[in-house]
C-alpha cells in the first residue's frame, strides 16, 4: 500500500505546531500546557513514523518519492518540497522521534526549574521537526534547508542559557563552524545542479553514471573530476555538521547547552545528519575512490585524535562530546570503506546508547545540582542506582562489548576497514583499533570517577570563582587532596574567554549539603526506555541492516567495494558474532583498557597524577587539545576581526573616503579658497583680467591662425 | 481606473502629500492618519496590480503613453514587466510600515516627515515604472531630494555630512548617465527603453555609454568601490529613511542595470561583466570583513546590505557568461531570478533589520553595539524578531534571504566554480557578523543599566516587525509565486542577452 | 520715411517711452505717499507693454527703420519674460525698498528705461542699435546700482560697474569698427552676407574677438566676470534681482544677434571661443561659489556657471542650440528671480538677509519661505524635476549634438561641484537650528507673498510641463 | 600719402594707451574716466577712417551717437564718483577694495 501523503506531513508538522504553540504562547498555556502540547505532537510524530516504518520494511509499501509542492521552476531547473521515504528514511524518521520523544521527557525533569521551559519545549520540537525534514527530503534543496534549520536550533539550544558568556560564545561557534560546512555542502550542491541538471535525489542518483569522464575545469590545466569535486564538497557539509576534523571544534563546546540537548542533537541525531547525508549520496561516492579516501582518513583520524582529548577531560558532558566526535569519526570511516550500512547502523546503535550517556549524565548533574567536574563526584552509584546501571549498559555499548548493541556496529566497522584496501585503510585500521582501546579507557574513567571510589562531593572543596582560572591553579592543588588531576584544573578554558567552563551559571559550586538523590521518573524512565535498545538492538537489527542489503535501493555500494557483502558470508548470527568477538583484537583492547582503569582509578588514584607528571608533554597536549581552537581562533576569528579592521580603516576609511571623497571635495575647496584670492576687489586686477582674456583669445586665434 | 492605475499608483501618495503637509506641524495627529490612510490606499491599489498583471504574456503591460514634451519626443509612458510589479509592491509595502514605523518616533515636524516619504514613496514608484528613458532619469533624481530632507532633517549628529554625500554622490553617478541618455537620443530621436534596446551600437559606443550607466546604477546599489555613501547615510537617517533607502532605493541601482545596461548595451556588458562580477565579490568578501568589525549598529546592517547587493549585480551579469560563452539560458535565468529575488527579499530583510535597530535606538539612542547586551532579558519578543531577521540576514534557508543567494550561487557555479566559491563565502562572512551583533546586542547579562529599563516592543512595534517577518517567511518558504510572476520578464531579459548588438 | 507700418512694428517699444516719460513727469508732482500709484502705474505700463507685444505679433519676421529694429519669436520672448521679471522685481522689491527709505520715482522710471534698453537691444538690427540699446540698458544699470547712495558698498558696486561696463563698450565697439571697416556695414543682415566674401577675413576675426569679449561681459561670463560678484553684492538687492534675471535675456539676445544674426558664418570661429570661456565660467563660478558666505554673492558666482551652461547651448550654433540657450535664459530669469526674491522678503529695514547664516533654521520660522527658497535652489541646481533640469538637459544635448561631447562632460562635472553649494544653502536653511536674535519677520506684503509662490511654484511646474514653452522657443528660431 | 592703416594703427595705439590707463592707473579715478573718453575717440577714429575709405556714411553716424551717448556716460560716471567720494571720501582705486573674494 503506498504511503499518503498526509501522515508524512502529519508526522513533520506535528512538531512545528507544537513548536508554535508552546512558543507563542507559552505564556497562556503554562508549562503543563506546553510540554503536554509538544509531547503529543512528538508522539503523534513517532506513532505515525513507526507506522511508515512498519509499512515500509513489512508491508512492503513501495518506496514513496512525491513533491508536496514546487518550490522555484526556472526554465528546467526546478525545486521542490517532497518527501522520499525508503528504508533508510524510515529507520532515521523513527530513531529520531523515538529519541526526541524520550528527550521531552526527560525534560521535564531535567529543565523543572529553568525559566525559559516553554521555549525549550518550542526550540526542541522545533528541532524534531527540521531533523525529520532533513531526512526525509527527496531533493537537495530541502536537505539543505533542513540542514540548515536543525544547524539554527542548534545555534539557539547551545546559547539557551543567553546570560553565559560561555553558552552564547559556544552558538556562535557551532553556527559559524557548521557555516563554513555548508559552505562546501552548497557548493556541492550547486555542483550537483551544473552536472546533472537536477535538484531531486531520484533523478540525480539515476543520472549518476553519467557524472564519469566529466571534469569541472578550474584553471585551463586543472580539470577535476566532476564526482570527486561532488563528493568532496558534500562531505565538507558533512565535516561541518558531523563535527569531523578539522571542523570539530564546535561540538565539544556545544556541551554548553542544556543536557537533554547535547543527547539529542549533539549526540544522537544532528550531529549524525552527515553521516546520513553521505549513506544518501553513496551513489555519487561510489564514483570516486579519491572522494571516499579523504572521507576514510578525515574520519579515522577524528575516530583516534578527538578519542585521546577525552582521556583528558573532567567535565563530565565533555568526555561524552568527544566520545561523540570518536564514534562520528568512526561512522565516516565506515563511510569511507563503502560500508554505508554499517555507518549508519552505527549511527542507529549510537543514537540510543550515546543519547543514554548523555541522559545519564544528566541525571548525575541533576543530581549534583548542576555541577559537571567529575573530581567533586564519585560514589554516586548508591545513591542513584538506576542511572547507575544504565549508564554502564551504554557504556558498555560504547566500548563494543560483545553482545551490546555498539559491539556488531563498531566490530562491523572496524572488520570492514581491516577488509577493504583503498588508499588509506591501513592509516584508518591503526586509527580505529587503537581508538578502540581509547574508548574504553575515557569511558571506565569516567564511569568510575563518577559512580566508584570515594565519594568527594560532599569535601568543601572548591571556590569557583568564574573567572581566575589562570591563577587558580596553586590555590586548587592545595585544596584537593583528592585527585593529582586537579592540577591542571580548567586548563581547558576557552582562550577567549577565561571565564569560559563548566555549567555553574552563577550558584554555588558543588557543594552538597545532602547526598544526591535519584532523579524523578521522568528523567529515569527515559534512561530505561534507552538502556533497552542500547543493549539488545544491535544484537537483534546486525543481520538484516548489515548483511542483508536490507536498505535496498537507498544505498548503492559497487560490487567491487562491497566488504560488507564479503563479511557477510562469514556471519552465523548474532550469538556467534558476539562470542567470536571476546577473541578479537578490539575486545583485548578493551579488556587491557578495563584493567588498567580500574587499578589506577578505583585501587591508586594517586597513580594518575603520577602519569601525568610522567607525561607532561602528552598530557600537556590534550588538555588543549592539539591547540585547534587556539589556533583556529587566532588566524580566523582575531585574523578575520584584524583583516576587517584593515579593510575599513585602511580601504573605506582611509582611501575611498579619505582620499578619493573626502580629499577630492577638500581639494575643490581648497582650490576654491586659492581661486577667490583672484577676485581681489581691485578694479585694475579686473581690467587686466578682462584684457588678459582678450589676449588670450587673440592669441589663441593667432596660434591657430599659423 | 486600471487604465491609469500606474499613474494613479505614482501620483496618489505624491498628490496625497499635500494634505499631510497643510495639516500642519499644529495638527500632528491629523497628519499622521492622513499619511497612513494614503499609504494604505496606495497599498490596496498595487494590489490591484496582481489580477490586472498577466504574467504568461511577456512585455509591458498597464502601457500608458502620453506624449510629454512633443520637440523632444519625450513621453509620459508608463508600463509594468513581472519585475516592476514585485518592486512597487515591495514598495507600497514598506511605504505603510514606515509610516506606522513613524508614528510616535517622529516628534519633530511630523507632517513634513510624511508628506516628505509619500513623495519618496510615489517617485519611486515611478522609476518602476517608466518607459521613457527621460521619465524614468526624473524620476530616479527627484528621489534624491525628499530623502536629502529626511535624512537631513530628521538624522542623527553627523546627518548633514551625510545626507550630503548621499545626494552629490548619487548625482555624481547619474549625471553620466545623463549625458550617456542625451547621446542615445540623438542617436535614436527617441526616448523610449523599448526603442533604445533595439538601437544598433559600435562597441565604442556601448563602452562608454556601459561606464555611464555602471557609474549611475553603481553608486546607487552600491557596489564596491563607490558604496562609502551608504554606510554613512544609513547611519545618520532616522530609522524609516533607513529602512526605504535600503528596502526600495538600493534596488532601483539593481532595476536599472536589468533596464538600461542589459539591453542597451549588451556586448560592452557582456566584455566588461567581469569587471562588475569581480566588484560584486570584492563586495560580498571585503566588504563582509569590514561589517564584521563595525561597532555601530546601523553601519553594520548597511555594510550587510552592500555585501547582499552583491549578489544582485553578481546574479545579472553572471548571466552574461552563461548565455553568451556556456549557451545556457536556464542557468541564465536562475541567475537572474536570483538576483532579482534578492532584490525583493533584501528589501524586507534590511528593512526589517533597521526597524529593529529603530526600535532599539528609541529606547536608548544609541546605536553603539557595545552600549547594549543582554537585551533579550527584557525584550523577549523583541528578540525573537531580530534573531530571526538576523538568521534571514545571513540567509537561512526558509526565510526569504537564503532564496536569491541560494539562486545566484547554483547559476554562478555553472558560470565559473571560483565565482561560487567566493560568492558562497557569504554564508560564512555573513553567519559571522550578524550573529556576533545578535550575541552582543541580544544574548548575555544585562551590563548597562539603561537596558534594564528598556520595555518590550508595543502593538505598533509589533505590527511593523510582524508584516516584515510573515513577508520574510513566506517568500522563503514559498518563493515560486514571485518567480513565477517575473519568470516571463527575466526570460525576456535573458533572451535579449544573447541578441548581439554589433 | 518712416511709415506708419514702422510704427506699428515698434508699438510696445514707444509706447513704453512714452509711459517711461510720462512717470517720469508724473513722480515730480506726486507726493511721497503717493508714491505707491507709481508702483502700481509701473506694473501697469509694462503689462500693457507685454500685451501690445504678444498682441501684435507679426507672423514670422518683419523689420522696421530700414532693417534697424527686427521683430520676431525670439525677440517676443525674451521681451515677454523680461517683462515679466521687471514685473517681479518691482513686486519684490517695493518693500525692500520702502525700508530703505530708496522708494523713489527715479527707480521706476530707471528700471523702464533699463527695460526699454533691453527691447531695443534684442529687437536690433544694426550694429548701431546694438549699441544704443545696450548703453541705455548699462547706463540705466549703472545709476540703479548706486541707487543707494548713503551706502559705500552701492556706490564701490557702481563704480567698478560702471568702469568695467565701459572698458567692455569700447571693446564692443573697436570690435564693431572693426567689422565695419572689413564690411563696409552696420546693418546685420547685410554683414551676414558680407561676411562670406570678405575680402579681409582677419580683419573679421579680430574684431570678432572684441565683440565676443562685449558680449562675454554682458553674460558675465569668465574672465569678463570680475563685477558681477562684487555689483550683485553691493547693488540694492532688488537691483541685482533685475540684473540677474532681465539683463541677462538681454545679453542673450545680444549675443544671438550679433554672433547668429550678425556673424552666422563665422560660426566655427565664435563656436570654439564660447567654448573655452564656457568652461572657464563654469570652472570659475562653481569652484569658487563654494567658498561664499553671502548668499548676493553665492548667486552672482552662480550666475556665471549658469552663464557657462548657456553657452554651451549657444555653441551649437543651430536654431536647436539658440532655442536651448534662450530656454536656459528664461528658466534662469525665472530661478534667479525667485532666489531673489526670498532674500527680498526676509530683508527688512535695518537688516539684509544675505548671509547664508541669516537662512539658519528657516524652515522652522517660515517653512513656506523655506520650500520656495528650496525649490529655487534645487531648480539652479538642475535636480530634476525641476525647471532648471530641463534648461541644463537642453543645452547639454545641443553640445552633444553639436559634436562637443567633451563639454558636455565638463558641464556635467561641473554641474556636481555646484550641487554642493546649493545643497549648503537647502542645508542651513532645513537642518541648522535657528540662530537666537535672527527672527525672520517675513514681508507682510501680500502681493509679494502670491507672486513669489507663483514664482517658484512655476519653477516646479514647469518642470513638470516645460514643453508648450521649449516649443515657443524653437519656433522662434525656426520661423 | 595717409593711408587707411594709419589711422587704424592711431586708433590702435590710443586704444592701447587707454587700456593700459585702465589697468595700470592705481591712483585716480577720474584718469579711468579719461582713459575710457581715449577709448571712445580711438574707435571713433576708426569708424570715420572705414568710413571715409569705404565710402559708406554710416560709420560717421555711429561716431556721433558714440559721440552722445559717451557725454552721457561721463555724466554717470562723474556722478557715481561723487557719490564714491561722498561715501568713502576717497578717489582711490587702491582703496576701492570692501568687496572681495
Amino acid at each position: 500500500m503506498e504511503l499518503s501523503s498526509s501522515i508524512l506531513l502529519t508526522i513533520a508538522l506535528a512538531p512545528l505546531v507544537g513548536c508554535v504553540l508552546a512558543g507563542f504562547f507559552g505564556k497562556q498555556i503554562g508549562r503543563v500546557g506546553a510540554h503536554s502540547i509538544t509531547i503529543l505532537g512528538l508522539l503523534i510524530s513517532f506513532g505515525l513514523s513507526f507506522y511508515v516504518l512498519y509499512q515500509i520494511a513489512f508491508a512492503g509499501a513501495p518506496v514513496y518519492n512525491h513533491n508536496i509542492y514546487t518550490w522555484f521552476e526556472i526554465g528546467k531547473y526546478t525545486g521542490s518540497v517532497g518527501f522520499l521515504i525508503d528504508r533508510l528514511t524510515a529507520m532515521m524518521m523513527v530513531v529520531v522521534t523515538f529519541v526526541s520523544l524520550l528527550v521531552h521527557v526527560y525534560t521535564i525533569g531535567y529543565m523543572a526549574d529553568d525559566p525559559g521551559y516553554q521555549r525549550f519545549f518550542s526550540y526542541i520540537s522545533l528541532f524534531t521537526f527540521s531533523m525529520l525534514m532533513l531526512v526525509m527530503s527527496n531533493n537537495f534543496l530541502q536537505l539543505f534547508f533542513g540542514w540548515e534549520a536543525v544547524g539554527l536550533v542548534s545555534y539557539l539550544l547551545i546559547g539557551f542559557w543567553f546570560k553565559r558568556p560561555t553558552a552564547i560564545f559556544a552558538s556562535l561557534k557551532a553556527f559559524v563552524v557548521n557555516r563554513v560546512g555548508d559552505f562546501g555542502f552548497l557548493l556541492g550542491i550547486a555542483a550537483v545542479l551544473y552536472f546533472l541538471g537536477t535538484l531531486d535525489y531520484a533523478t540525480a542518483f539515476a543520472s549518476a553514471p553519467t557524472l564519469v569522464g566529466k571534469t569541472l575545469t578550474l584553471t585551463q590545466n586543472i580539470h577535476w573530476d566532476a564526482a570527486t569535486v561532488i563528493c568532496i564538497l558534500l562531505f565538507i557539509g558533512a565535516m561541518g555538521k558531523s563535527a569531523q576534523v578539522p571542523l570539530h571544534v564546535w561540538l565539544p563546546d556545544s556541551m554548553e547547552g542544556p543536557t537533554p540537548i547535547s543527547a539529542l542533537i549533539h549526540a544522537a541525531t544532528m550531529v549524525t545528519a552527515g553521516i546520513f547525508m553521505v549513506a544518501r549520496m553513496s551513489p555519487f561516492y561510489e564514483l570516486s575512490e579519491t572522494a571516499l579516501s579523504v572521507v576514510l582518513v578525515i574520519g579515522a583520524t577524528g575516530a583516534l585524535f578527538t578519542g585521546l582529548i577525552g582521556i583528558v577531560q573532567n567535565d563530565i558532558k565533555r568526555v561524552v562530546a568527544y566520545s561523540t566526535l570518536s564514534q562520528l569519526g568512526y561512522m565516516t570511516v565506515a563511510l569511507g570503506v563503502s560500508a554505508y550500512a554499517g555507518a549508519v547502523f552505527h549511527l542507529m546503535t549510537h543514537a540510543f546508547f550515546k543519547a543514554l550517556l548523555f541522559l545519564g549524565a544528566g541525571s548525575v548533574i541533576i543530581a549534583m545540582h548542576h555541577e559537571q567536574d567529575m573530581r567533586y563526584m564519585g560514589g554516586l552509584r548508591k545513591y542513584m542506582p538506576i542511572t547507575w546501571i544504565t549508564m554502564w549498559v551504554g557504556a558498555l555499548a560504547l566500548c563494543g562489548v560483545p553482545f551490546f548493541s555498539g559491539f556488531y556496529s563498531k566490530d562491523a566497522i572496524i572488520e570492514a576497514v581491516h577488509d577493504s584496501h583503498r588508499w588509506g585503510a591501513g592509516y584508518a585500521y591503526f586509527c580505529v583499533l587503537a581508538g578502540a582501546f581509547v574508548t574504553a579507557t575515557y569511558t571506565f574513567r569516567q564511569m568510575y570517577m563518577t559512580f566508584h571510589g570515594k565519594e568527594r562531593f560532599r569535601v568543601e572543596h572548591h571556590h569557583h570563582d568564574a573567572h581566575g582560572h589562570g591563577h587558580a591553579k596553586d590555590t586548587h592543588a592545595h585544596h584537593h587532596p583528592v585527585h593529582a588531576d586537579v592540577a591542571g584544573l580548567h586548563a581547558h578554558a576557552m582562550t577567549d574567554d577565561p571565564a569560559k567552563h563548566g555549567d555553574h551559571g552563577g550558584h554555588e559550586p558543588g557543594v552538597l549539603e545532602h547526598a544526591p538523590k535519584e532523579s524523578p521518573w521522568v528523567v529515569t524512565l527515559p534512561l530505561i526506555l534507552l538502556a533497552i535498545p542500547s543493549l539488545l538492538v544491535g544484537a537483534v537489527t546486525a543481520k538484516p541492516l548489515l548483511y542483508s542489503g536490507w536498505f535496498g535501493g537507498a544505498i548503492h555500494v559497487n560490487e567491487a567495494n562491497n566488504v560488507l557483502g564479503e563479511m557477510a558470508k562469514e556471519f552465523n548470527g548474532w550469538a556467534s558474532a558476539g562470542l567470536q568477538g571476546l577473541t578479537q583484537p578490539p575486545f583485548i583492547l578493551v579488556v587491557i583498557a578495563f584493567l588498567i582503569t580500574t587499578y589506577i582509578y578505583l585501587f591508586n588514584p594517586a597513580m594518575a597524577g603520577k602519569i601525568k607528571t610522567a607525561f607532561k608533554p602528552i598530557w600537556t597536549i590534550l588538555d588543549r587539545k592539539f591547540w585547534v581552537d587556539e589556533i583556529y581562533f587566532a588566524i580566523f576569528a582575531r585574523g578575520g576581526v584584524k583583516l576587517g579592521r584593515m579593510f575599513w580603516k585602511g580601504g573605506d576609511a582611509a582611501v575611498i573616503d579619505g582620499v578619493l571623497i573626502d580629499g577630492s571635495a577638500s581639494l575643490v575647496q581648497r582650490i576654491a579658497a586659492g581661486m577667490r584670492r583672484v577676485q581681489s576687489g581691485y578694479l585694475y586686477h579686473y581690467a587686466f583680467a578682462m584684457i588678459l582674456g582678450l589676449i588670450l583669445l587673440l592669441g589663441g586665434y593667432w596660434l591657430i591662425g599659423q | 481606473m486600471f487604465n491609469h492605475l500606474l499613474s494613479l499608483l505614482i501620483w496618489l501618495p505624491i498628490v496625497g502629500a499635500v494634505p499631510v503637509l497643510l495639516a500642519g506641524s499644529g495638527r500632528p495627529n491629523t497628519a499622521r492618519w492622513l499619511a497612513l490612510l494614503m499609504a494604505i490606499l496606495t497599498f490596496a491599489i498595487s494590489l490591484f496590480l496582481i489580477p490586472q498583471y498577466n504574467p504568461g504574456v511577456s512585455g509591458m503591460q498597464l502601457v500608458e503613453s502620453h506624449l510629454w514634451i512633443e520637440s523632444l519626443n519625450v513621453h509620459y509612458s508608463l508600463g509594468v514587466d513581472g519585475i516592476s510589479v514585485a518592486l512597487i509592491l515591495l514598495t507600497t509595502f514598506v511605504g505603510i510600515l514606515v509610516i506606522v514605523g513613524a508614528w510616535e518616533v517622529i516628534q519633530d515636524k511630523p507632517h513634513q516627515y510624511m508628506a516628505a516619504m509619500l513623495v519618496l514613496e510615489g517617485l519611486m514608484i515611478g522609476v518602476f515604472c517608466a518607459t521613457d528613458a527621460l521619465l524614468f532619469y526624473v524620476f530616479f533624481e527627484a528621489m534624491l531630494i525628499p530623502m536629502f530632507i529626511i535624512i537631513g532633517i530628521w538624522g542623527g549628529p553627523r546627518r548633514v555630512y551625510a545626507t550630503l554625500k548621499f545626494f552629490i554622490y548619487t548625482f555624481f553617478g547619474s549625471i553620466f548617465m545623463l549625458v550617456g541618455l542625451i547621446y542615445l537620443y540623438l542617436k535614436a530621436g527617441t526616448w523610449d527603453l523599448h526603442a533604445l534596446a533595439a538601437l544598433p551600437l559600435s562597441m565604442t559606443e556601448q563602452s562608454w555609454l556601459f561606464f555611464a550607466f555602471l557609474i549611475a546604477f553603481a553608486v546607487k546599489v552600491p557596489m564596491v568601490p563607490v558604496h562609502t555613501w551608504l554606510p554613512d547615510a544609513h547611519v545618520e537617517a532616522p530609522t524609516g529613511g533607513s529602512v526605504v533607502l535600503a528596502a526600495v532605493m538600493l534596488k532601483i541601482g539593481g532595476y536599472g542595470f536589468l533596464r538600461f545596461s542589459l539591453p542597451i548595451t549588451p556586448d560592452a556588458s557582456e566584455h566588461f561583466a567581469w569587471v562588475v562580477i569581480a566588484l560584486s565579490l570584492i563586495a560580498v568578501v571585503y566588504i563582509g570583513y569590514v561589517a564584521l568589525v563595525q561597532e555601530d549598529m546601523k553601519k553594520l546592517v548597511a555594510y550587510s546590505s552592500v555585501a547582499h547587493m552583491g549578489f544582485v549585480t553578481l546574479g545579472v551579469f553572471i548571466a552574461f557568461m552563461l548565455v553568451r560563452d556556456h549557451g545556457n539560458t536556464d542557468a541564465a535565468r536562475l541567475g537572474v531570478q536570483g538576483a532579482m529575488v534578492q532584490m525583493i527579499s533584501h528589501g524586507f530583510v534590511s528593512g526589517a533589520m533597521f526597524s529593529c535597530i529603530g526600535v532599539l535606538y528609541d529606547r536608548m539612542h544609541t546605536r553603539l553595539i557595545k552600549d547594549y547586551g543582554g537585551v533579550v532579558n527584557v525584550m523577549p519578543w523583541f528578540g525573537f524578531f531580530y534573531v530571526f531577521f538576523a538568521m534571514a540576514n545571513c540567509g537561512l534557508p526558509g526565510t526569504s534571504g537564503f532564496v536569491g543567494e541560494f539562486m545566484v550561487i547554483l547559476s554562478s557555479f555553472s558560470a565559473n566554480p571560483w565565482i561560487a566559491l567566493f560568492a558562497a563565502f557569504t554564508l560564512i562572512i555573513g553567519a559571522a557578523y550578524t550573529l556576533w551583533l545578535v550575541k552582543r546586542v541580544l544574548w548575555g547579562e544585562v551590563t548597562n543599566p539603561h537596558v534594564a529599563e528598556m520595555k518590550d516592543i508595543n502593538g505598533r512595534e509589533w505590527f511593523v516587525l510582524g508584516a516584515f517577518a510573515a513577508a520574510v517567511l513566506v517568500l522563503g518558504v514559498w518563493p515560486e509565486p514571485l518567480i513565477h510572476l517575473m519568470d516571463n520578464s527575466v526570460n525576456q531579459i535573458v533572451q535579449m542577452l544573447a541578441i548581439h548588438k554589433v | 520715411m518712416p511709415t506708419i507700418n514702422d510704427i506699428l512694428i515698434m508699438l510696445p517699444e514707444f509706447f513704453l517711452v512714452a509711459a517711461a516719460c510720462v512717470l517720469l513727469l508724473a513722480d515730480a508732482f506726486m507726493k511721497p505717499a503717493e508714491r505707491v500709484y507709481l508702483h502700481w502705474l509701473s506694473i501697469g505700463v509694462l503689462v500693457v507693454t507685454g500685451y501690445l507685444v504678444l498682441r501684435y505679433m507679426p507672423e514670422g519676421e518683419v523689420t522696421a527703420f530700414h532693417g534697424m529694429f527686427i521683430r520676431d519669436g525670439m525677440s517676443a520672448i525674451l521681451k515677454v519674460f523680461t517683462l515679466l521679471s521687471t514685473i517681479l522685481v518691482f513686486i519684490y522689491g517695493r518693500p525692500y525698498m520702502v525700508d530703505r527709505k530708496l522708494f523713489v520715482g527715479e527707480f521706476y522710471t530707471l528700471m523702464l528705461f533699463a527695460v526699454i534698453g533691453v527691447m531695443l537691444l534684442v529687437s536690433a538690427g544694426n550694429l548701431v542699435m546694438i549699441y544704443l540699446g545696450l548703453e541705455l540698458l548699462t547706463l540705466s544699470s549703472y545709476a540703479l546700482v548706486a541707487l543707494n547712495r548713503d551706502s559705500g558698498l552701492s556706490s564701490e558696486a557702481a563704480i567698478k560697474y560702471f568702469v568695467l561696463g565701459a572698458l567692455s563698450s569700447g571693446l564692443l565697439l573697436y570690435g564693431m569698427s572693426m567689422v565695419y571697416g572689413a564690411t563696409n556695414t552696420l546693418d546685420l543682415v547685410q554683414l551676414h552676407q558680407a561676411i562670406t566674401h570678405s575680402t579681409m577675413p582677419h580683419l573679421l576675426v579680430f574684431g570678432l574677438v572684441f565683440m565676443v569679449i562685449g558680449v562675454a561681459f554682458k553674460l558675465g561670463v569668465a574672465p569678463f566676470h570680475m563685477w558681477i560678484p562684487d555689483v550683485y553684492q553691493g547693488a540694492p538687492t532688488s537691483v541685482t534681482a533685475f540684473i540677474g534675471s532681465a539683463s541677462k535675456l538681454a545679453a542673450f539676445g545680444m549675443a544671438f544677434r550679433l554672433l547668429a544674426t550678425g556673424m552666422g558664418d563665422f560660426a566655427q570661429h565664435w563656436q570654439i571661443m564660447l567654448a573655452v570661456l564656457a568652461v572657464v565660467s563654469l570652472a570659475i563660478g562653481n569652484v569658487v561659489a563654494i567658498v561664499q558666505t553671502n548668499l548676493k554673492r553665492l548667486l552672482a558666482y552662480s550666475t556665471i556657471s549658469h552663464m557657462g551652461y548657456l553657452l554651451l547651448g549657444l555653441v551649437n550654433a543651430r536654431p536647436e542650440g539658440y532655442s536651448a540657450a534662450m530656454f536656459y535664459a528664461v528658466s534662469y530669469a525665472l530661478m534667479s528671480t525667485a532666489a531673489f526674491g526670498v532674500i527680498l522678503a526676509l530683508s527688512r529695514a535695518g537688516f539684509e538677509c544675505e548671509n547664508i547664516d541669516d537662512f539658519k533654521g528657516l524652515n522652522q520660522r517660515s517653512p513656506w519661505m523655506a520650500f520656495l527658497m528650496m525649490l529655487s535652489l534645487f531648480s539652479l541646481a538642475g535636480v530634476p524635476p525641476m525647471f532648471g533640469f530641463f534648461a541644463k538637459l537642453l543645452v547639454l544635448q545641443a553640445a552633444i549634438h553639436a559634436g562637443m561631447m567633451w563639454l558636455a562632460i565638463v558641464g556635467a562635472v561641473f554641474a556636481i561641484i555646484g550641487l554642493y553649494y546649493y545643497l549648503r544653502v537647502v542645508k542651513v536653511m532645513y537642518f541648522d537650528k535657528p540662530e537666537a536674535g535672527t527672527e525672520v519677520r517675513l514681508q507682510p506684503d501680500f502681493t509679494l507673498r502670491v507672486a513669489l509662490s507663483l514664482n517658484a511654484l512655476a519653477l516646479l511646474a514647469l518642470g513638470l510641463y516645460w514643453g508648450p514653452l521649449l516649443g515657443w522657443c524653437k519656433q522662434a528660431f525656426v520661423g | 600719402m595717409i593711408t587707411l592703416s594709419h589711422y587704424i594703427v592711431l586708433g590702435a595705439i590710443l586704444f592701447c594707451i587707454s587700456v593700459a590707463g585702465l589697468f595700470i592707473n592705481r591712483k585716480n579715478v577720474i584718469v579711468l574716466l579719461m582713459a575710457i573718453e581715449l577709448m571712445l575717440l580711438a574707435v571713433n577714429i576708426n569708424f570715420i577712417a572705414f568710413s571715409r575709405f569705404g565710402h559708406d556714411v554710416a560709420g560717421q553716424v555711429f561716431v556721433f551717437f558714440i559721440l552722445t551717448v559717451a557725454a552721457a556716460e561721463s555724466a554717470i560716471g562723474l556722478a557715481i564718483l561723487v557719490l564714491l567720494f561722498r561715501n568713502r571720501s576717497t578717489v582711490n582705486v587702491a582703496e576701492i577694495d570692501s568687496m572681495k573674494g
